[in-house]
């Protein structure tokens, strides 16, 4: 069985283990013991609340109960750019008109910014190959929305994510080719290799500070300002059901999207309830809809945080878990829970 | 024999001719019948009016072929560029890139949208026949604008540019336009230049053009290359004025790219070192030893005539010899005083 | 009773009479007989859908059946800044940080912008003094989303709402004097008339194009960034509520905020629903709630949309209207309306 | 008797103890033993040096009492002021809005973060006794270092800047500093010069400083008033330097807005008058008719020496009379060429 839980000590070497697995993709799973194990502690010290919100770094993996193997991992940070600047590309748009020649011309325009300076960030997100099947990767991911939903005074700025740009077949980006390229006369893998180390703010260093129009870009830069990796297209739309939008914020380096909501927004705020664990009454079972939906459900302990999917639905501000979902969640009879359904209703409208 | 000399009424007919046969191009004459009297007109007057601080006078030059009677060639000036508005231009930028982490830094060539010419004078609309540009007389019809202004400097501002026509293909495109101007004004150059009378004054500049630095990098190769380039009709212009001490670098038109010569009047050989010689009347014979040739022109304002001569040198001199004839062309007499430079 | 409704050519007279009892606080609502009767021609073109969705202008009106008077008026254009280019200055953020001197400065900066090009406005707001009372107000304001939730094809871009910012006591407004007077070099109220004709180009024209430091105004300026007048503050909440927000646009001349969303995010579109008028059964008297909230109604007919308060609601896709209603509606037994709930419905998380 | 001359190992002492008495302030001599040790070897390097493009090189000239075997006063010339990176300053920039409808224009006063001084060679470190400010040795001083560029143009840029220090009150504060640079930096004016060591070329400058044009209108009046203004202590080199051609208006300092003087060497009178005449051995008399001063230096590197005499008009003369003191003062002979210029 699989749960989302707090990461804690123990985990350290299950996380070095996995982070072998992860490939070039993430910047920020290196396997590189004193780099993780840095980042446990901060994690550690976040779920005890010792340290100031900004500086947290809320991590949690998803452990095979069965086998005691780490299955996946994601993470909240608390604040991003407190102590290193955090640089996007903003998307204006700027209006040239003149009535005299009649003309009028409106310009998107690419805005040096560190707009989103102290927003949280939903990143570190990895779900090892032998897990990638059924609602997996949803619960690992959406997990975290639970979590915010339980503890928004936590989170009180924006909720970003940063979603990798687009890549052409060679593994080339024709954004930094159009843009970045010019300025750094390097290539496209030497600077990736550069910002896996975590620091992007060189590359804002020698980046056109002064608003650019997108159209001096190449054509091919141009169609790519705000497009995924075709790999991270799944996550992207997943994301944008849980209420966050592209807003016209890139990234510096490939222009990949930076989805962003605010707290409210989250359909996790709106949707999920609590629920008190109960056994099942007939009462509660003729309410209940006739085909349940999967639902996520947390307990509600910052410190040891734990999160599944159920089939049990909550109704009326009960839910009936059974014995197994109770252990994984650490949990008993009468204690307070948090649930969300795990797909998003359709609007009936 | 040629001679320059303020424009006149009477030369509108052969100014019209003129306009007829030079090349499409926004730094030169102007094209129609009014136009012509107009500039004319305001040189005339300008050339008549008391000035005690550079506004709107033009003054045009004509190079006239004395055994032809017939104008072969014309010359401007602006006492200020801006006197209509705000002259517009792209001044060369470098932004330094620096990173710490890298332990590298960049320079990185930007164009930003400037009027510093605005008070700057203007030379614009020289064309020489096609027979005298490897003459000496081109260098006198260039040159004779500056020479008025080393006698009126009052008349002109401290500093000076020339705007050189830029580059364009066989069929009037411009690759600089159209990597730039072309995304706002949403049209072809030379539509563009028709539509704005090839002014660098007008509001409509500032309502359309980019108000951020362009970024030299982001630019197509060819528009790149065409950055300071000259039209091949601008060389002799060109030449001209580098070796007068105008300097290319800083400043480029914000339509085509085209190199704009600017220099402070202390740079320019004119200014530093024309000399101010008395007249004598010479023998007529061939003076001794290596010849150079020379500017000379009068100090009489409206009347103002300038030609040059091959001379032995001058500098260190009292007096300058010239024939009767010359003094007549010059309207000088023995005594007077005239202003002269190498060409 | 009060109706909201659709402008029609025959109103005028009366939107004349209405308008030159606006006062000077409104720059769309002049008494000038051309300037109206050009804009209301363009509004009977909009509900006629006889001119291209960006150059509509959806105008309402607020009738007094008792005696035919006009009450108020408000109105939602299709598109701004597309004849003429809509200016804000929008807020950023820069960062200044030197590790060497360990010096981190995060600083607002106010960038001239033309980015809410194309959003559609909720506009020209008055509620005529006599009518200031009850629901009337929330009724004229909120009859827009109700329009909107009906026909959100019609709206496909952001919906904007420019708040009038705060002004001193003896009317001058800190902002300008700060900024934009060193610019214009005319007093507040002299610009304050050359906007009034509608033209705010100008001010962009003269106002400084680079982006600005915030930190560089003086205190009194920049305390006033995004603050509403104070007789705006219930029409600003007003607004939040329905799913607007402050998103970091000002007005450039008072730094006024400009109120925000995406159509989607609208409460309107969540919660209003479509139900079909039938009399009362018992069956859905049984399912009322106890204590009935007034419900804001419409019919569906775009070209003669009309909107009215009720006390009824709707139940299980039902709702039972009075005779009176149904004759404000223009609707009969059997037909189509849309409801929402007047007031927000407070979370119950 | 005043000679300048490069300085030497043996001045170290002699500049400790100068610098002790000269104010504090940041373009000026290095205050420390070990600072003022390494100027004056980098100095000697410099002046050693084989150069054929300006780079690091910084030269440090001293004027000493012969009489006193004094030092009195130094003057200082970099090569290239930004050959340890980037040499920053605000340059006065003029934008022009425009309003169609309003029929107006403004030109609004912006400063922009610029580079444009690195390639520049850099005047500082001037300092002169009190009781020799109002003597031509003060000009002889200040001028020498120009003299040394006119003789060896390959070690220098082809323009040249000096940065003045700018206004501060009593405590040392900067008004300029309160408005801007403060913002930014987060500490005192005097803090943030110790902890950059008064240069303008170092990386924190880009990571910290604006890189928007600064909307001067904007700034507080004491700030907009402290721009451009010298302190006091400046004054004498202010009025030196614009003597010589510098001009004021085009850029000021990013740290506390004072002036910084530059001009292309064209319009420098050093450059542009000084004369290249012979050696002969005056009569020991004095000349005739109205005496003007000179300074007069030699061709002769790095035994480079500069003197002032009072002599009639050179201008046009072949030769300059020099006593057999003087020519031994200068370490020159009859014939030997050296370089006259007014002071």
């Amino acid at each position: 069985m699989l749960v989302v839980r707090a990461i804690n000590e123990n985990d350290l070497d299950a996380l070095y283990s996995m982070a072998t697995q992860v490939g070039t993709g993430m910047t920020t799973l290196k396997p590189d013991m004193k780099m993780l194990g840095d980042r446990l502690a901060t994690a550690c010290a976040s779920f005890a609340e010792t340290i100031p919100p900004e500086q947290r770094d809320y991590m949690f993996v998803m452990e095979d109960t069965s086998n005691g193997r780490i299955a996946g991992v994601c993470a909240i940070k608390g604040a991003v750019g407190l102590t290193e600047p955090f640089y996007n590309y903003r998307i204006g748009t700027l209006v040239h008109s003149s009535r005299e020649l009649n003309v009028f011309t409106k310009m998107d325009t690419l805005y040096l910014s560190n707009d989103l300076t102290g927003s949280s960030e939903l990143c570190s997100l990895f779900l090892h190959p032998d897990y990638r099947q059924g609602y997996n990767g949803k619960l690992l991911s959406k997990s975290r929305f639970l979590f915010i939903a339980q503890f928004p005074h936590l989170f009180t700025q924006k909720i970003i994510a940063e979603m990798r740009g687009y890549q052409a077949e060679d593994g080339s980006s024709p954004f930094y080719e159009g843009l970045g390229r010019h300025f750094f006369k390097m290539d496209f893998h030497h600077v990736d290799d550069l910002t896996a180390l975590g620091k992007k703010s060189f590359i804002a260093e020698l980046m056109p500070r002064q608003p650019l129009y997108i159209d001096y870009l190449p054509k091919e830069a141009q169609e790519v300002v705000g497009q995924v990796h075709k790999s991270t297209a799944p996550a992207r739309r997943l994301l944008e059901q849980e209420g966050l939008h592209y807003e016209g914020y890139v990234d510096i380096f490939d222009a990949g999207p930076v989805l962003q909501a605010r707290v409210s927004e989250l359909r996790a705020m709106r949707d999920s309830e609590l629920a008190v664990v109960a056994p099942d009454t007939d009462m509660t079972h003729a309410c209940a809809p006739a085909h349940p939906e999967p639902t996520l459900v947390s307990n509600t302990v910052l410190k040891d945080f734990r999160m599944i999917i159920t089939q049990a639905t909550p109704v009326n501000g009960e839910i009936d878990l059974s014995t197994q979902d109770l252990q994984l969640l650490r949990c008993h009879m009468g204690d307070t829970v948090r649930t969300l359904p795990l797909n998003v209703r359709k609007n009936n409208v | 024999m040629y001679v320059v000399r303020p424009v006149e009424a009477g030369d509108i007919a052969a100014l019209e001719a003129l306009a007829a046969v030079t090349m499409p191009g926004v730094h030169t004459l102007p094209k129609t019948r009014d136009k012509i009297e107009q500039a004319v007109e305001r040189s005339i007057a300008s050339f008549a009016a008391q000035v005690d601080i550079p506004s709107e006078e033009s003054y045009l030059f004509v190079l006239e072929s004395l055994a032809e009677r017939k104008i072969v060639g014309t010359a401007a000036i602006f006492a200020s560029a801006g006197s209509n508005g705000t002259y517009f231009s792209f001044r060369n930028d470098v932004i330094q890139q620096v990173s710490r982490d890298l332990n590298i830094s960049h320079s990185v060539h930007a164009l930003t949208l400037c009027s510093e010419l605005t008070a700057y004078s203007q030379l614009s609309s020289f064309y020489v026949e096609e027979a005298l540009q490897e003459r000496p007389e081109a260098a006198l019809l260039s040159r004779s604008r500056l020479l008025f202004a080393v006698q009126q400097p009052q008349r002109f501002g401290d500093r000076f540019f020339v705007p050189l026509a830029g580059v364009t293909d066989e069929h009037g495109g411009s690759p600089f336009w159209d990597a730039l101007g072309r995304k706002f004004f949403k049209m072809d150059f030379l539509d563009a230049e028709r539509v704005i009378g090839g002014a660098r004054n007008r509001t409509l500049i500032v309502e359309l053009m980019p108000h951020y630095p362009v970024y030299v990098p982001l630019l197509p190769g060819d528009a790149q290359a065409a950055m300071g380039q000259i039209h091949p009709s601008g060389e002799l212009a060109f030449n001209l004025l580098t070796e007068e001490g105008f300097e290319a670098d800083e400043y480029i038109d914000i339509f085509d790219g085209g190199p704009i010569l600017q220099a402070h009047k202390h740079a320019l050989r004119t200014f530093s070192s024309s000399l101010t010689l008395r007249v004598r009347t010479g023998d007529g014979q061939v003076p001794e030893g290596p010849l150079v040739n020379y500017a000379i022109a009068n100090n009489a304002g409206p009347a103002f005539r300038a030609v040059t001569i091959a001379s032995p040198e001058l500098e260190g001199c009292e007096a300058v010899a010239l024939s009767p004839e010359l003094q007549d062309i010059l309207r000088v007499a023995e005594g007077d005083s005239v202003t002269c430079v190498r060409v």
